[in-house]
């Protein structure tokens, strides 16, 4: 099954991410993707987005996409610049954050998530670059999103380390532990969508992307993934968007 | 009056072994300070900060450094520090001890030690494996609602080195731009070194004290280095140099690369300013265009 | 778009019963909201500030507060403030409970709260006799020292109202000058009422945002307010009505004078702008002076 | 015993308090004869004192005499601003301050001091502003000065409520606690000069003020004072300085 797309896989990832945010909404920005995805989303359908970037740049809408997470263009056009004491007190913790936006080497059935080491902790076959603000956004984002290529490297049943809590074994054991986010609510890779399912909190397929068969979803996963009854094909973006992520963000 | 010179103030604050911290937060990263204590040859330095970059990665390449304590180790947006790497997977050029929080939690040590506090509680960790690979990672109950929470300990450096916008002669320092977590890095150090891209006046200085972000009665050294941030960025100076980031990996891709980049602009300089000529016209692209605040009414 | 007339503002968001903070450390307090509290006759009313001064004193003596939690109470420099004597020591116009703490305490209790945290630890309170007329005053046990530290619980009004210098109309708000404890205040609160000298772009905010103390995400109402602080002050805008201050010992000496003046000044006008009006050349004696700080560039 | 001399009472309180500043110390200033003695000092011998207000102003150098603890003239000649939260935590707590400075309704033979209640706290004679800042400068400034008038009803052998710790039941029962600042290291009345016995840190009496008799020191204090054998007169100011608090801060 090969169909013709008007966009790349990278594009449509990145435009299904736009999609998922909602305007008016206060989004923690990690660099990469997401940021790409925000940065599309304030340009199209939400305007009035408040992104928060981990630097400390407050409500920010950069002229030029920000090559890092503290890129100067972040300051310039900010509503305001606070200090990281006050990011992650203030407004991570202090419950301000809707959207959460991680990446990750690794992420799991439950959408656990590694960015520490590949293999063991304390002789590892790759190490990482660690947590950054990772652990604690996916503690306190009233929702997270993941985005990250899907192999099955990438994606294994169970990740090597626990980096930022998914929803753990599943059945409600993150809710157990009384974690004030709701976690993940969506994994986009360059394959499909998945969500969680609300009894076990396993993902499940719920879209896949056109070109890509579902044997190829299945071998780039380490475990046998369930897929939702109304599992679709994911829509491509608009022309109009596609025009704006090229001309404004780049090539992808 | 503080002011004195790189090479002063890195022979007569930073000694080997010190628990050092040179922070910032992609902004004002004081590769100066690095390169210096590069050249002075310091041993044994337990050295701390969210973001270990490339300046960190060239401190372990020289043998600087025993112990890093960090939550983000990389090359943002480019790919890992290869030097730092090294150090972990193979002991080149000896082994590095880590420690590693998040960002949360090495944001709350500082604030801890700078408040004086043996440690901060924070909502974190919970269903992470972090605290099972770090012993320091606690948790603490709440006295009025039993609820556990994550504690973390103070980090109080021997050492805090910053780099800002301007200082006067006394180190009140003003920054505007991100701001990190430089203030409680400061207050929480027993010595702190800032490097400044401008000396001016006090009277500069009290005509806006809202932008002093710390005062000159916590600081031991100041150091007038233009540039000294490079290829870090200083906002209203100069603009963040992206190629050297995306050439770091081919510069630090092995040893021997690694130590032809040292023995050029590290060793083969015995300054700051020296590397800025060196630099010449790379540098001159990078200077900031003007975008100037409105002033605001201090009177009354 | 949050902007509202003082009455709208309070009308919509302060409610009989309610815990509510008006929070200002001698700059910025926002006299016009608390008159608008008493001209709605809002009840049953937990305030809560560092400083109760003059305006939660009127507050107390127009029988809208049952309770005060704070951690100094007085008329600074002049004496007692004397409505808020008359509620404890004689239960007029009615028995006032109060909670009280150090500023150390409130400070620490507003962090907590904006950080939503449940408690916030802090060195104080050992030997001194708070913690025995106030069972909120805990103690937890460091776990990496064993040392004991002392504890306050987080405070989360259900309404922050502070006054500030200018927003733009979705609330994003600077303040330069002291800044007391405002922003933990609004961050605490569940809802945040931000009152202003002036209103200007977003453009504004945007080329200086590091002036800003409050981000409008935070914020539900925005009220333009000239002279809303008044007697208290502007920086840039009015000096302190230190002359009312002294006058107020009179003022509130009894309940009859209290009255008269709240008859006057508070009931008998309909808005700031009528009792601005009212103090007519009185205020002109205030305006400040210009003494403006240098514009930095925030180019790149 | 009246001997006549060049400066009030209140003069000389100020003028020896200002005189047990150090120049390059930071003092954490309270309002009231504290203001006026700090003041005075930077003016005459402590020209670099680092003078920091709780409302935030740290290095100030106000033109005019600050009325408030939040003058608007400590702002304009400030080092720094700061917010609240920085300067108990930071500063204070921090262990940045050098000396701080009490004032309070009753003073005990401990150097304990009241500002709370005088009476019983549930059914208060009077009730008292609080503590303010007062506990905690009293707990961590490194050392703490007293300045307030004296007489019977203010200098009790005992204050009826703690609010800011001097040397508690004396006998190094301050020091037991683990508090970290040294405790009030001198208290200056318009009678006298105390300071603690190292042994049992009672206030002892070390300096009389011209024109006072030890009758009126004794009538006036809660307890039967020891006088320190080398009890002298309290110098009065010089003329330079005397000329100085006239012209620049005021008539006391």
């Amino acid at each position: 099954m090969v169909t013709k797309t008007r966009c790349t896989l990278k594009e449509l990832m990145i435009a299904s991410a736009s999609n998922e945010l909602r305007e008016g909404e206060v989004v923690f920005v990690g660099i990469g993707l997401p940021n790409v995805a925000c940065n599309l989303a304030v340009r199209t359908h939400a305007l009035n987005l408040t992104m928060i970037y981990e630097s400390g740049a407050v409500g920010t809408r950069p002229e030029r996409l920000p090559i890092s997470i503290g890129d100067p263009a972040l300051v310039t056009s900010s509503l305001s610049i606070c200090s990281m004491f006050d990011v992650f007190n203030y407004y991570l913790q202090g419950g301000r954050i809707d959207v959460g936006f991680l990446g990750g080497a690794q992420v799991d059935r439950y959408g656990n998530i590694n960015s520490t080491v590949i293999g063991d902790y304390e002789h590892p076959k790759v190490r990482l670059p660690g947590s950054g603000g990772a652990c604690e956004i996916a503690v306190h984002a009233k929702r997270l999103m993941i985005v990250t290529p899907q192999s099955l490297r990438a994606f294994p049943e169970q990740v090597d380390f626990v980096t930022s809590p998914g929803f753990l074994q599943g059945n409600h054991s993150r809710q157990k532990l009384g974690i004030p986010g709701a976690g993940p609510q969506v994994v986009i890779t360059d394959k499909g969508i998945y969500r969680p399912c609300p009894e076990t909190q396993e993902l499940m397929l719920v879209s896949i992307h056109p070109g890509i068969g579902l044997d190829e979803v299945r071998d780039t996963l380490g475990w046998a993934v369930r897929v939702a009854s109304d599992c679709s094909v994911t829509p491509e973006p608009d022309e109009a968007v596609l025009q704006v992520l090229r001309e404004k963000l780049g090539s992808f | 009056m503080k002011t004195m010179t790189m090479a002063e103030a890195i022979a007569q604050f930073v000694s080997n072994g010190d628990t050092l911290v040179i922070e910032g937060f992609t902004h004002l990263i004081c590769f100066a300070a690095g390169h210096e204590i590069i050249r002075q040859g310091k041993k044994h330095l337990t050295v701390c900060r969210l973001t270990p970059d490339l300046i960190y990665d060239q401190m372990i390449a020289a043998g600087c450094v025993d112990k890093l304590v960090f939550s983000w180790a990389g090359n943002p947006g480019v790919g890992p520090l290869n030097a730092l790497r090294r150090a972990v997977e193979q002991g080149v050029p000896h082994p590095l001890a880590l420690e590693e929080y998040s960002h949360f939690g090495m944001v709350s040590r500082f604030a801890a030690g700078a408040a004086h506090l043996p440690f901060m509680p924070l909502e974190d960790y919970a269903g992470s494996d972090l605290p099972e690979v770090n012993p320091q990672i606690r948790t603490v109950e709440c006295p009025f609602t039993g609820k556990q929470l994550a504690a973390v300990p103070a980090l109080n450096p021997d050492v805090t080195i910053i780099h800002a916008q301007r200082a006067d002669k006394e180190g009140n320092t003003q920054v505007w731009g991100l701001l990190g977590v430089q203030k409680e890095a400061c207050f929480a150090a027993k010595k702190v070194i800032v490097v400044v891209e401008e000396l001016v006046d006090t009277a500069t200085i009290r005509k806006d004290p809202n932008r002093t972000l710390i005062p000159g009665m916590i600081v031991d050294a100041v150091v007038v280095e233009p540039f000294g941030a490079h290829p870090s960025f200083a906002q209203g100076y100069y603009d963040r140099d992206n190629a050297f980031y995306k050439d770091y990996a081919e510069i630090s891709k092995d040893t021997a690369s690694m130590q032809a980049y040292l023995d050029e602009w590290v060793y083969g300089v015995p300054d700051r300013a020296t590397y800025c000529q060196k630099l010449g016209p790379n540098l001159d692209k990078l200077l900031a265009k003007q975008q100037l605040c409105e002033a605001v009414n201090y009177g009354y």
